[in-house]
């Protein structure tokens, strides 16, 4: 019944929500008590489906096959991610929309792009996956819309990039109906594991292939950030913290449900064609290069939309390595993640309600301005690069021992490259927003309101909670590996108790705490601490005063830039993109010139056909 | 060569010179002609199609005549065919009039505004 | 070029056209007919009463054909008006400004009636002898395009062309819905007497749709013609 | 009793009645009652028992000698949908001719091309098909040019002579298929030239389909439907590609299958078909005109739905129909919404109906909905004809088949790059200008809203038809 539920009330939000948009011009209160109303009451029942896990059930008939949705321990995990944040984000928007601004669509598509998400969690055959997938691309795309000018042709990009993706899960699943006869998971399994090499090649990277591109993996990553970056802010947190995980979930479903260990393995042990290996590069790759992208944006909610695609390379991986810790740590690190991006992006959103602008270049120093959000941030960025007490040190710790456990060096030292890439963006963010000079005209910025504090108070709480105690979280995830067919990983509540390594985040975040005691109390009686205002400058031997802009805030790193910014980042791929533009652009225009406007062309043609038709029939026979 | 043969021959001469006049001439005018030559290829193909050696035209008369009559299938279809040429035609010749104040040409390459 | 590619596809057409056809042609010399038209002329005194087979074969036995073919006229008769209707900037004004002169004029209008006399006739017999409503349509409407060539100043009627057009097409479907309510049961039938075979009256319906098709057809081609040829137009009466 | 013969007698008689009345008023009506009696008329028969045809003989003359009208399935559905939306154009035209001087001709014409269409779906003679096509054809070129601008003519006239000769080839098969059958009834003929020589047929058949083909727009022969579509009213581009391609396709196809089964004319065609929905889509991706982007798709389109009947299996062919569906709803839509940014903006370009879509609501979401199914978007008709499409080709086993789904799915992405190119300009911020170019209302008349939305209707709820839509082409 809550399973039902999960699908019933999202499609009912979004379809009182568009009707009350059509219909009316004002009202943006009420569309924001309806809709904390209508996500409230989602993530009580996804809370409540978890006694339900395990049950089916039937949608409507579709091409002779009964539609099949139902809860499993990872589509679980997924629900309440997704309605958790869905939440979360409608708080805060119910400070952080203005009245006037053009968002009519804005709560219609939020609840759209929960139902097509839930939905495809809960799909347990993959037609209703396809299907559900196909209407989150599209509300995807409809939802990034719900932003600047710019939004919309950044939104264009997006749609392309999923519909190619969609296209080919299409002619997937095409494939596998034909070759098993069925849609179920389990049926297209049993016929997978019968497979050749060259049709198991075929089906995984028809499968894959989709869901790499959702989850913005490396060559094909370049639509996301721009799109996710231009979108409102609230958005651009709910879109980067769950929705392109959905790419995540769907490769773990595919690899460990739909093709099966046994295809997996099979396909693994191939000299030609190596599936793990490919997905680990590939990952591997997402780790690297988009956070050294993210190194040089200078746009806040570029660079962490550039991060969200970097942050993808480590549960891909972690994933990819199909052991129990690397499972486990990709799994983890999807909520890990969800947390502190959000938490970040929240705190930039709330920057950017006062300020205007998410621009790192003309920020600066508004620590005391807005003390909350700069601690939400410093709690974010310290999970987002991996360092104790919060949960992000936990996933990637998993991560990091299960390649170098796995024999895998050059990824471990990718992972470790990527994170030094994180720890330098993050301090160029934190530093640009909330250290340095104030410019003038911040003076009288204050701190946000309730409704926007709440959700960063709330995944601080989380962000410090489930580090000290990721038990909590790891707990549910080692029932996943078991759903999944997965050894689970031995945990505890402070950490994990396996022979392959020991983590207690009690003992970790005490030493953490008490060094950083320790280091206070020197603080305090060591130094004689005095307080200066900002103008109390001074710079090769002279005092500076207001006139002189003192900013080092601008184009930060961009020594780093010039170095290998511009260089081979991105280039190849980049260039690989403008190139299929100007090929379909070009074979547009061959094709546009058939059409010659001659009358007598025309007949020409006709009269070609004929003999053309003849000479086929005739070689036909 | 018997009869048919030569009505056949020429009938699909009739059709060929039209379509090349067709595929050929810029002239819209002449085009349309074209189109009629090879309209008129086509009747007197299926005129032929009804041909029988030595045959009558299919009347009954009060005497009557010797040996068989021809088909009088094609030559109902002839009709038809006749009357729907001259409809198309007069429609054709209309649009050309128009396009001549439009276009002030009757060039099939002048008139390529409609293109790519 | 254009030519080159002409006779190219001319000459690959041309190959087939004359390979195939003649391949199966060159057998030909029948003394009978093959095809369904022995059976038609076997059937046809009987059924349709006409002498002339190729009448009953266009009125009866392929009427729905003759149906069609009078809406292509009628179609093209309203395409042509619609679409000439707008030469108003005196394109065809030099054609036919001049009128043909005294004697021209006098004599056309005295050639009307006659021509007209000549088309009724050729109507009337056509379940006789060659001829019938399309020929007789057209001999009547050159009877108008006559005068219309010589004079400049007739006016045409068009209140009447069109009431006779209207009821000339719906005569002909009336008829086909006498036969689909009658004991006959199906559109078209020949439910009237057949009469004495070779004479004026016989042939059951066949004369009384020759004569709507004449009617049809004269209306729709004086239609055509004096919209191509600008006759009576307003800016024709304007422009003198 | 109700014979299917009034389907073609009815449209006739209004059409010389429209011409009589000559009245504005007077034409709307007649139209609009004969466009709902022809409804009520196809809703007679699609409801009634059809399992085995209901023949009509003209004259009570069996075939060979006489002609014959049949009714099956497949024709009681086709004609649902052609007088549905011949009845929601009519309605649509209300507002949209408003302008118009000669409606009462325009009717006429319409209605003509409405029973022309009955009429090459009913008939089982290939001379009568021939003078109905020619009647179908004759009404389209009249109805282009209705639109009386420069482009229309020029289109209208290129239309004509590569039809004129499409109907040169046509008769020329007719009389090469009656010179070995004796016969002009398709089965009879059928029967012939299965006996005869190969090559023979193959130049019949050859010959035929191109023929008849310029009407359905199979691809090399299509090259007018780009001018024509865009250039004519845009009711009527509607009614062109909403029914007319898509009925000239079903009977060509009936006809390839059934009367020169003795050829393998699916090969050339599914060929043809696949180029049509590359070059198509391709050429439609470079447009800057709405409407011409639009007549481009139907190219696409028409092309994948050939390539769905050709497939040779009976799911092939319900997916094929099932398509042919949904395309009549999307693409009507589509025209009929381009039709009326025309009219309001008095332009063709995409790029100067920026923001339309904000001052026009309703107009804006019927475009978006007809563009998704187009696009084959899962709730909605377009997904599921595709889908069925898809998965016939993969378990059809023809040659090309894998091919063709590649090229669909290529296809599909350039189809949702343009189409969605235009709903972003739609919903982006007016120009500067553009406003005051903008007349008239801002929503659309009554009758054209209500018209858009029940093609609308059929495109959101068209797959519970699913189950109805036959798939036989028997003669």
């Amino acid at each position: 019944m809550n399973t039902f539920l999960l699908l019933i009330f999202p499609l009912a939000g979004f379809l009182i929500a568009a009707l009350f948009s059509a219909f009316s011009k004002k009202g943006l209160v009420v569309g924001k008590t309806f809709a904390f109303l209508g996500f409230s009451a989602i993530v009580l029942v996804a809370i409540m489906a978890k006694s339900e896990i395990g049950s089916i059930i039937y949608g409507p008939m579709m091409f002779g096959w009964q539609l099949q949705f139902g809860l499993t321990a990872i589509s679980w995990y997924f629900a309440l991610m997704i309605s958790g944040i869905s939440w979360l984000t409608v708080v805060f928007s119910l400070g952080a929309l203005r009245e006037g601004g053009t968002y009519p669509m804005y709560y219609a598509w939020l609840f759209a792009k929960n139902l097509g998400m839930l939905g495809v969690i809960l799909s347990q055959d993959i037609l209703a996956f396809f299907i559900m997938w196909e209407f989150m691309s599209w509300t995807t795309y409809f939802l990034l819309q719900q932003g600047t000018k710019k939004a919309r042709s950044t939104a264009m990009g997006y749609l392309i990039y999923a519909i190619i993706a969609s296209m080919i899960l299409f002619a997937g699943i095409i494939f596998l109906h034909q070759a098993s006869g069925s849609f179920g998971f389990s049926e297209i399994a049993s016929t997978v594991a019968g497979f050749d090499m060259r049709t198991l090649i075929l089906a995984a990277v028809l499968l894959l292939a989709p869901m790499l591109i959702e989850s913005a993996a490396y060559p094909l990553h370049r639509w996301m950030a721009p799109a996710y970056s231009s979108a409102e802010t609230g958005i651009t947190a709910f879109l980067s913290a769950i929705s392109t995980r959905i790419g995540l979930y769907g490769v773990a479903i595919f690899l460990f449900t739909v093709l099966g260990f046994t295809a997996m393995k099979k396909l693994s042990a191939g000299h030609y064609f190596n599936l793990q290996v490919v997905i680990m590069t590939i990952g591997a790759f997402t780790m690297v290069v988009p956070t050294f992208t993210a190194l040089f944006q200078h746009d806040a909610k570029k660079l962490m939309a550039w991060h969200s695609v970097g942050q993808g390379g480590y549960m891909l991986v972690g994933l990819a390595t199909a052991t129990s810790l690397g499972v486990a740590g990709g799994l983890f690190h999807i909520f890990t993640y969800l947390t502190y991006v959000t938490l970040i992006l929240f705190c930039i959103a709330a920057v950017e309600y006062r300020t205007g602008t998410t621009n790192l270049n003309s920020l600066g120093g508004l620590i005391k301005k807005q003390p909350i959000a700069y601690v939400g941030l410093l709690f974010g960025i310290i999970g987002l690069a991996g360092i104790p007490p919060m949960n992000g040190f936990v996933s990637k710790w998993l991560i990091y021992r299960s390649l170098i456990l796995g024999g895998h060096p050059f990824l471990a030292l990718a992972a470790f490259i990527g994170t030094l890439g994180t720890i330098l963006s993050v301090y160029k963010l934190i530093h640009n927003i909330f250290l340095g000079q104030l410019p003038e005209r911040y003076n009288d910025v204050k701190e946000v309101g309730f409704f926007m504090q709440l959700p960063i108070w709330i995944l601080m709480l989380v962000v410090l909670g489930t580090g000290v105690f990721p038990g909590l979280i790891l707990g549910w995830v080692a029932k996943i590996q078991v759903s999944l067919g997965v050894e689970p990983l031995a945990v505890t509540l402070s950490g994990v108790q396996a022979s392959a390594g020991q983590l207690n985040m009690n003992v970790v975040s005490s030493v953490f705490g008490a060094t950083m005691l320790v280091a206070f109390i020197i603080f305090l009686i060591g130094g004689r601490r005095r307080i200066v205002g900002q103008y109390n400058n001074y710079a090769a031997g002279h005092f500076l005063d207001k006139t002189v802009k003192y900013n080092f805030n601008y184009n930060f790193y961009s020594a780093y830039e010039h170095i290998f910014g511009k260089r081979f980042l991105n280039p190849p791929v980049k260039r690989g993109e403008e190139g299929l533009v100007a090929l379909v652009e070009r074979a547009s225009d061959f094709a546009r010139r058939i059409y010659t406007g001659g009358l007598n062309t025309y007949l020409a043609y006709s009269l070609g056909a004929v003999i053309l038709m003849v000479v086929i029939l005739k070689g036909a026979i | 060569m018997t009869v048919p043969q030569i009505l056949y021959v020429s009938a699909f001469l009739l059709i060929l010179i039209g379509l090349y006049s067709l595929l050929t001439q810029r002239n819209m005018i002449r085009m349309i002609i074209g189109l009629n030559i090879a309209d008129l290829g086509v009747n007197l193909f299926l005129v032929t199609i009804g041909f029988v050696d030595n045959g009558s035209a299919p009347i009954f008369r009060a005497q009557a005549a010797a040996g068989p009559m021809v088909d009088p299938v094609p030559q109902a279809l002839v009709l038809t065919s006749i009357v729907i040429g001259f409809g198309v035609t007069a429609l054709a010749l209309t649009l050309v009039m128009r396009l001549f104040v439009t276009h002030g040409s009757i060039d099939t390459a002048r008139i390529r505004g409609l293109k790519w | 070029m254009r030519k080159l590619i002409g006779i190219l596809l001319i000459g690959g057409f041309a190959f087939y056209l004359i390979t195939v056809g003649m391949g199966l042609f060159s057998a030909e010399s029948r003394s009978e007919l093959d095809s369904v038209g022995s059976e038609i002329l076997a059937t046809s005194p009987d059924l349709s009463g006409a002498a002339n087979t190729v009448t009953a074969v266009v009125v009866q036995y392929r009427g729905f054909d003759t149906l069609g073919e009078v809406t292509v006229l009628f179609a093209s008769a309203l395409g042509v008006s619609m679409l000439a209707m707008a030469i108003r900037d005196g394109l065809l004004q030099d054609l036919f400004d001049d009128d043909g002169g005294f004697v021209l004029q006098a004599g056309s209008l005295a050639l009307l009636p006659f021509i007209v006399l000549v088309g009724i006739y050729i109507v009337l017999h056509g379940h006789l002898s060659p001829g019938g409503g399309f020929p007789g349509g057209v001999i009547i409407a050159t009877a108008v395009f006559v005068v219309i060539l010589t004079s400049k100043t007739l006016s045409i009627p068009r209140g009447l062309i069109n009431v006779l057009e209207t009821l000339a097409g719906l005569g002909f479907l009336a008829i086909g819905f006498v036969g689909l309510y009658s004991p006959a049961q199906s559109f078209l039938a020949n439910i009237l007497p057949k009469g004495e075979f070779g004479s004026l009256l016989s042939a059951g319906f066949i004369p009384v749709i020759y004569a709507i098709v004449a009617i049809k057809v004269a209306s729709e081609l004086i239609n055509i013609i004096s919209k191509l040829t600008a006759a009576g137009s307003a800016s024709r009466e304007a422009a003198e | 009793m109700v014979s299917p013969i009034l389907f073609i007698v009815v449209p006739l008689a209004a059409a010389f009645l429209t011409v009589l009345v000559n009245r504005n008023a007077g034409a709307r009506i007649l139209a609009l009652l004969t466009g709902f009696a022809l409804s009520a008329l196809a809703w007679f028969w699609f409801r009634a028992d059809l399992s085995t045809p209901v023949s009509v003989v003209i004259a009570g003359i069996a075939p060979p000698m006489g002609i014959q009208l049949s009714m099956d399935r497949l024709s009681a559905a086709l004609a649902l949908l052609i007088s549905v939306s011949g009845f929601l154009v009519i309605l649509y035209s209300q507002s949209y001719l408003k302008s118009e001087e000669a409606q009462s001709k325009h009717y006429a014409v319409l209605l003509l091309l409405m029973a022309a269409s009955f009429g090459i779906l009913l008939t089982r003679d290939l001379f009568n098909l021939f003078v109905f096509y020619e009647i179908l054809c004759i009404s389209s070129y009249i109805l282009v040019a209705s639109e009386e601008t420069k482009a229309s003519f020029e289109a209208s006239l290129k239309y004509l002579l590569l039809g004129s000769v499409g109907s040169l080839f046509m008769l020329v098969a007719i009389g090469l298929a009656y010179r070995v059958s004796g016969s002009l009834a398709m089965s009879d003929i059928a029967q012939a030239l299965g006996e005869a020589d190969l090559s023979y047929v193959m130049l019949t058949a050859a010959l035929f389909v191109l023929g008849m083909g310029i009407e359905a727009a199979i691809f090399p022969v299509n090259t007018w439907l780009p001018d024509a579509h865009s250039t004519a009213p845009s009711s009527i581009s509607a009614v062109l590609s909403g029914f007319v391609i898509e009925l000239a396709l079903i009977v060509l196809l009936r006809i390839s299958m059934t009367v020169f089964s003795s050829v393998n004319l699916m090969l050339p065609l599914r060929y043809m078909a696949l180029a049509g929905i590359l070059i198509g889509e391709l050429a439609a991706f470079g447009q800057t005109e709405l409407k011409r982007t639009l007549a481009y798709s139907s190219m696409g389109q028409v092309g994948l739905m050939l390539f769905a009947l050709t497939l040779g299996t009976e799911a092939g062919r319900q997916a094929g129909m099932a398509h042919l569906v949904m395309h009549t709803g999307a693409k009507s839509i589509l025209f009929l919404i381009a039709g009326y940014f025309i009219v309001r903006t008095g332009k063709r370009d995409i790029k100067s109906y920026s923001g339309l879509g904000r001052r026009m609501p309703l107009t804006g979401v019927f475009f978006v909905i007809g563009a998704l199914s187009l696009v084959g978007v899962p709730p909605l008709f377009g997904f599921f004809t595709k889908f069925k499409i898809l998965s016939a080709a993969a378990v059809s086993g023809a040659t090309g088949a894998w091919l063709g789904i590649a090229v669909i799915l290529l296809g599909t992405v350039l189809e949702a790059s343009y189409l969605f190119r235009v709903v972003r300009t739609l919903y982006s911020d007016p120009e500067t200008g553009n406003t005051r170019a903008v007349k008239g209302r801002m929503e659309m008349d009554v009758p054209a809203l209500i018209a858009v939305f029940g093609f609308t209707l059929l495109v959101i709820f068209g797959s519970f038809l699913l189950p109805l839509i036959p798939s036989g082409l028997a003669l």
